[in-house]
């Protein structure tokens, strides 16, 4: 087996979070990819959490089927990650001394003291004994674990560091005992342990999405983001706070999601790169602004990590449901950019290209995220800096001084010669009302059409842009995935499952939404017989959408909380075949 | 040097003859003469209103918005471009009803703008509604026949209460006192608030009234409680300079961290 | 010729907006059916204003393409109508002898002395002169004007009308002198005339879209209302007001359209049916808040007068551009109802049954009107009581105290019994979270499919409904034109037009919009050759959501402030039958 | 008669042990005992927070709506529904940031409905962020690493200067004194409006040090000059009633017109 799923579980006390944070660092000095995933009972603190923890010797963007490996610090209310923690007969159980009663049907559990070990260190710690235990497993050295610990722990004293040390030492020392009867990821296993490969090995980065959406924005020259807190946004915001100061710009926590999206929207009319990041209710709440920045032609980006719908709906869970709000939710004819990343790192990439195109196209963009690839941790390569900056401003000056500065002016391109407050000869009034290429107000019907089109046009070109998707084509393809966003790992994954079974398939992930570029997507569509859309969402919203523009396709789609997984995946084409075969 | 004329932009107002927002036009130039402020430096921004039409009639740059939001987005560009002159201006519709809760945090947060409020108790543009300055039992809108009979807002004592810096009233029938009170909440450091009794002269003539009931107030002082005292006593057609009361602005200055590689914090 | 399109132009002062409802209100007296349209400059008070009047022998729904008489008052800016106001060669033009300088192309208009006439009477009101000799040639004796002036200004002193009678008594004998080189719409100059006429004319109602929308929610049985003015919804929202309090309901002033809908959700959930109405940048603000009737299971009707938009647009002109928005502008999946009213009579009849369906089912129904059906003033028959009704709450009591009362129940049809606050046995959280079946927030897999599903199915039966739309069918037809909204009442006139000139074709407007009545639209696709559907946007909105289903047709779509005419229809018919017939 | 626990709904709530939310739910049964409150006929609306999911602990209807709008929900209803007792409640987050101005508006439009804000000074839900009533130096949040640097927001003299007709002040340390305040709030005629300081022991363990500092003010008064120059200088830990100035509740009850035939005005 070459990838490992580790389910850790507890409740509130137990530190199953942070020993899932642990065992992935401890991974990456081995050299060895993995993923994270963290989810929590409704309960605010002290209720039940797990961390998923998938391991192996390549990057893993996304979560296997199953779960290889359950460890258990505590029963209480375990049933609630039944959706999430699929448990098969070949599961391994192990449940700690102190983690209570079991459910009648995993009864079978294999007993280990980690709480006793722990408790012989005079600590509480029965998560340290089991990172020590899973780390001897994985094959460090005490000496690795001691560095992860060291480097987790630094704003901690030297004695607490000494007593975790010891508890990790006894989970260690447990490992050699009582042998985990699970073979550890190829990389290990099957490669040279101990310190010289974990010099060897490479960087390695840890990181969420979110955290590589703020890092794309901030490269690509995002200096002013006005926020409202929101699940599961906040955390993107949060990285991005200290970080945008240094780079001497700033963040604002806004009353709301209109004040924060109004705040974008002044800092963008000031030259300065701005955005603001939400999700669903927000963005909701945004729509009315969406429709200013687009007819103000003021650049603009919102990331949207989108979460369980509609209404509050499951905040804390992934769903693609809020597509429709991103791409037609505007008042008015307002074509704006909407794009989709499709991996954890292809956040730093879209969210620099989202501010690229905000600022050329002097419009909005929106960036659809969501909650797998916002809040899920993943060991990566190191990401290569950012290509995409903000348009300098000095690109688009208007007329020097004494010449007719037409803010609207229908240009060819669509795109408007745009003067910063503070320059001579081109002060206008930005105007939401519709307005004359001169920027006055204006009813006039040739006016309007003159600036629709405009505003219509200079979208245009943007299909044609090489980032518009992702292609990943197998020699004989006879079937095509196509998707947005979070999916787009997990069919890469089922393509390989397929791959193993001589199934060979197409994978297309779209990161262009909006405008569609229907020419790429009708060829990538040619070269197959057939194609599902798949989505996470229960309407098929995208769907809905290509369908408008005259594809044809089968759709497979259904709603959160549970991820996709390549399992399901592969059985859905394996059945679209079939189907296909005893149609003919 | 510029003179208070050169600031208008010739652009002809879509204003009923008579109407307040002329004196408040008329008034924000003469400041900004006063002021010797370099056009293209001055930033006017508005909501949606007959008041927010403002900003296309002056010679500088502006942002004509969405209703009740100009508060938000004059901030961020202040924030964004501290250098800038940043003027929001509106209704008393777009700036206490729809926008009130801007309003309040304005107030707090200290952003170094100044807010002026043409306040004709009515909503002008969409033809005589009620506005929360309406007096309550004020009958003339089909919308609520019997009068809003809602206690009309206060829009000083609030701006007081959620913490605004600098809170003055003025009068459209006099633009140079206004002239003047604008001069002074630009050079005020901090979020400074100006309420302007600026008629509506054709959903409310009633107002030509107004200009016997305005009175000078001598009372600024930089004293909450004092302030307070007053606000809550006072008839609303005092006008003057209420309230100074400087405080640091926002976004505070921070010794510079040292600009940190974005990267660090991934590795490994 | 049998219908008459007369505009009347002047500065703000001269009352030709005035004079434009009196003109209806006399021809409505002799049995003639008409239409009024009026339009503004961009000043408040004071400036230029228009009234476009068309009057003829039968209802009239939509106004023709061109003006027979231009009566113009005063000059000044009259340019600024050119998009409205569609002169051509035959176009009679009257001017007063006040109005100022015509513009050079237009010296040849006839001058008349209305302001001398008002004058010697000691009046300014030159447009009562005006109104005089309009009313002479439409065929009425002085006692017709004078109960139409007596009607209108029942509040005036006996005086003022003493003498405005004077100033009418003179326009008419004005006419008997400088008759009017027009002949009078039929009704008029084909029969008999005078007072016996007008007594066997059966009753007439004058009635906008918008008022007209108010009286199908009462009679539907809203009782409340919360909103905030915006143009073009306010009008509707004023006249219900004072009816509302009558029939013991309230309507709310709200500070903003955040506590508009969601005091009209408190309401509804109280049992109370509800509504607020709304324009564009309003309906944009709701979108919050529409997830949560929706998710919430509450009741909310939304009347959305569409504006010219993007943004703030152009707020007094109509245009159907906020379809995406209210089909698809919320969060999450968040199935829900939208209509449209087809003309203005309708506005009565789809207002109340959008009422009935978001009582019954227990969702949001949103209905789009515009500007154009809104606001225009119409002559036309009385309409028939309201034939719905917001459903009795005592229809779905949960059981009785004591069972288990599931307020969010997985029911065949969809829809869950509803308990109302006030009734014992039924107490209940009502919820934006996602919920189990007992209204206990769940973030479960199985409970979010459960109620998405029920949510979605149930508003499928709709579909079934007769209402979902009207069909106008002509023998022989072998193209269908497909429409929304306002451009129903066009697209028939235009039908009318083809059929003289033997060009046969059929007329559908679509009431439900949303979930699509598809069986109902593809038969009427099936029965003919080639379909248009036509829209007033820059995008196609509608044609690009009826594509998603798979339909496909030909688009004709393009934006306001110019309202579609008949013979711009009659124009791309041909086009289109001359193209294919070329294509062959 | 129904005792407190009967109001339970016996729905385990979410919050952390040890949150303040624990007492207030308490308070509101005992204030409900207390009243004789039939369930049925109470409403308890709600937006989004760890406080706001309070009204499914309670035997009673319940709305949890969606962020910042429990005010105008309640008021919606209420006005529906008059003989119905409508409280709305949440958390400071819900009511004073994103909900302020419909904090403002029920302020002065005094429809008769409790409303109680669970003030912890954080936004406990999302994992604590800073609320408008944070310290402004408060340092625990990554959002705002230097604190808020913003003057914290007062929700009592903004009531008063809103026009609230009921003002007051508990303490979650004392779900008696609550329960009194609750019990009273209830019976006032009008908007009344109470700030309950409710700990978050989660975000903000250095909460429990209040108790110390909580103290009974025995102000109430009706006169809002005095209230103003109270609050003006109120420490922020004082509770009781602080003012109670009854006046004419909205809507206001109209001679009935009779009731017209809606079709008559289209007639000619
Ligand atoms: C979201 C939204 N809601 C409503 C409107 C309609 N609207 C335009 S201006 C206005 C009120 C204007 O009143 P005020 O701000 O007092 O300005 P005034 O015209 O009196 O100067 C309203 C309600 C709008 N444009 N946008
Ligand atoms: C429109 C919208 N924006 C943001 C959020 C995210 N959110 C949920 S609760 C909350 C703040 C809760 O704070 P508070 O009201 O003080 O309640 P507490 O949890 O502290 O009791 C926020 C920002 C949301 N649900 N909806
Ligand atoms: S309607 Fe009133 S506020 Fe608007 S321009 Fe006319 S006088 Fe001024
Ligand atoms: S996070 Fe704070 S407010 Fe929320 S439940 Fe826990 S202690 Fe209470
Ligand atoms: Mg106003
Ligand atoms: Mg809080």
């Amino acid at each position: 087996m070459k990838n490992v799923t580790i389910a850790l579980t507890g409740s509130g006390g137990t530190g199953v979070v942070a020993l899932g944070e642990m065992v992935l660092q401890v991974a990456a000095r081995l050299g060895l990819y993995g993923i994270l995933r963290k989810t929590f009972g409704p309960q605010i603190r002290g209720g039940e959490s797990a961390a998923i923890v998938r391991l192996g010797p390549r990057p893993l963007a996304s979560f296997g089927e199953t779960i290889d490996l359950l460890l258990v610090l505590d029963w209480t209310n375990f049933q609630r990650f039944a959706d999430e923690i699929p448990l098969t007969d070949t599961t391994l159980i192990i449940e700690d001394t102190a983690a209570g009663t079991a459910p009648a049907a995993l009864q079978s559990a294999t007993r280990l003291d980690f709480s006793g070990l722990a408790r012989q260190q005079g600590s509480a710690h029965s998560n340290i004994a089991a990172l020590g235990y899973l780390g001897s497993w994985l094959g460090c050295d005490g000496g690795q674990i001691e560095r992860a610990l060291e480097q987790r722990l630094q704003h901690h004293g030297a004695d607490t560091l000494a007593l975790i040390r010891r508890v990790a030492q006894a989970g260690s020392h447990l490992h050699t005992v009582s042998p985990l009867a699970l073979a550890a990821p190829a990389a290990v296993t099957g490669g040279e342990r101990g310190k010289e490969r974990e010099q060897e090995r490479g960087e390695r980065w840890l990181a969420t999405g979110n955290q590589l959406a703020g890092l794309g924005a901030l490269e690509a020259g995002i200096r002013f983001v006005a926020a409202y807190p929101i699940t599961p946004a906040s955390d993107a915001l949060e990285w991005m706070a200290g970080r945008i100061e240094q780079q001497g710009g700033h963040l604002v926590q806004a009353e709301d999601e209109l004040a924060a999206i109004n705040m974008a929207i002044g800092a963008g009319f000031g030259g300065v790169p701005a955005m603001t990041a939400t999700s669903g209710p927000g963005l909701a709440l945004m729509a009315e602004a969406m429709g200013l920045a687009v007819a103000s032609e003021t650049p603009l980006v919102i990331l949207n990590v989108m979460r369980g719908g509609p209404s509050t709906g499951i905040p804390t869970k992934s769903e693609q449901s809020d597509f429709n709000l991103a791409v037609y939710g505007l008042h008015g004819d307002a074509p704006h950019v909407v794009m989709a990343a499709l991996t954890i790192a292809d956040c730093h990439h879209t969210l620099g290209w989202a501010v690229a195109v905000a600022s050329e196209r002097q419009t909005l963009s929106i960036v659809l995220s969501d909650q797998f690839l916002g809040q899920s941790m993943q060991i990566l390569p190191p990401l290569a800096e950012g290509a995409f900056k903000a348009e300098p401003v000095s690109a688009s000056l208007p007329p020097a001084e004494g010449g007719d500065y037409f803010r609207y002016l229908n240009t060819d391109n669509g795109v408007s010669p745009v003067a910063l407050p503070g320059q001579a000869g081109g002060m206008y009034t930005a105007d939401g009302l519709e307005h004359s290429e001169q920027a006055l107000p204006s009813a006039k019907a040739q006016d309007h059409q003159t600036q629709l089109d405009k505003r219509q046009r200079k979208l245009e070109s943007l299909v044609d842009s090489p980032h518009w998707g992702e292609c990943c084509r197998q020699q004989g393809a006879e079937l095509l995935i196509l998707c947005f966003g979070s999916l787009y790992p997990i069919a890469l994954e089922a393509q390989q499952i397929l791959l193993g079974e001589s199934l060979p398939v197409n994978v297309v992930g779209i990161r262009l939404l909006s405008p569609p570029p229907l020419a790429q997507i009708r060829q990538c569509m040619d070269e197959v017989k057939q194609v599902v859309v798949i989505e996470q969402n229960h309407q098929g919203q995208f769907a809905r959408y290509l369908r408008s523009f005259g594809l044809s396709f089968c759709s497979y789609h259904r709603p959160g909380p549970r991820l996709f997984t390549p399992g399901e995946l592969v059985r859905q084409v394996k059945e679209m075949r079939h189907a296909e075969s005893q149609a003919i | 040097m510029l003179k208070a004329r050169q600031y208008k932009s010739g652009v002809k107002p879509i204003w009923c003859p008579g109407c307040g927002h002329y004196s408040v036009l008329n008034a924000i130039t003469k400041a900004f003469a006063a002021l010797e402020q370099a056009p293209e430096n001055a930033v006017l921004v508005s909501g949606i209103g007959c008041s927010s039409r403002l900003p296309a009639y002056v010679s500088s740059y502006g942002f004509h918005g969405v209703h009740g939001r100009a508060l938000p987005l004059a901030a961020g560009l202040k924030v964004a471009r501290p250098e800038l002159n940043v003027m929001a201006l509106g209704g008393d519709g777009d700036g206490f009803s729809i926008g009130g809760n801007h309003f309040l945090h304005a107030c707090r947060r200290n952003v170094d703008i100044v807010y002026v409020v043409m306040d004709n108790e009515v909503y002008g543009m969409t033809k005589g509604q009620a506005s929360p300055t309406t007096p309550e039992h004020w009958e003339h809108s089909k919308l609520t026949p019997h009068g809003p009979e809602v206690r009309p807002f206060q829009p000083c004592a609030i701006a007081l209460a959620a913490g605004a810096s600098f809170i003055a009233r003025g009068h459209s029938g006099d633009p140079n006192g206004l002239a003047q009170i604008l001069f002074e909440a630009v050079q005020h450091p901090g979020f400074a608030f100006v309420q302007v009794l600026s008629q509506c002269v054709t959903f409310c003539p009633e107002q030509a009234a107004w200009k016997e009931r305005v009175h000078q107030e001598d009372h600024c002082t930089r004293d909450p409680v004092a302030a307070a005292r007053f606000l809550h006593g006072d008839d609303g057609f005092g006008k003057g300079i209420f309230y100074r009361n400087p405080r640091p602005v926002w976004p505070l200055v921070h010794a510079a961290a040292a600009a940190a590689d974005l990267r660090e914090g991934f590795r490994l």
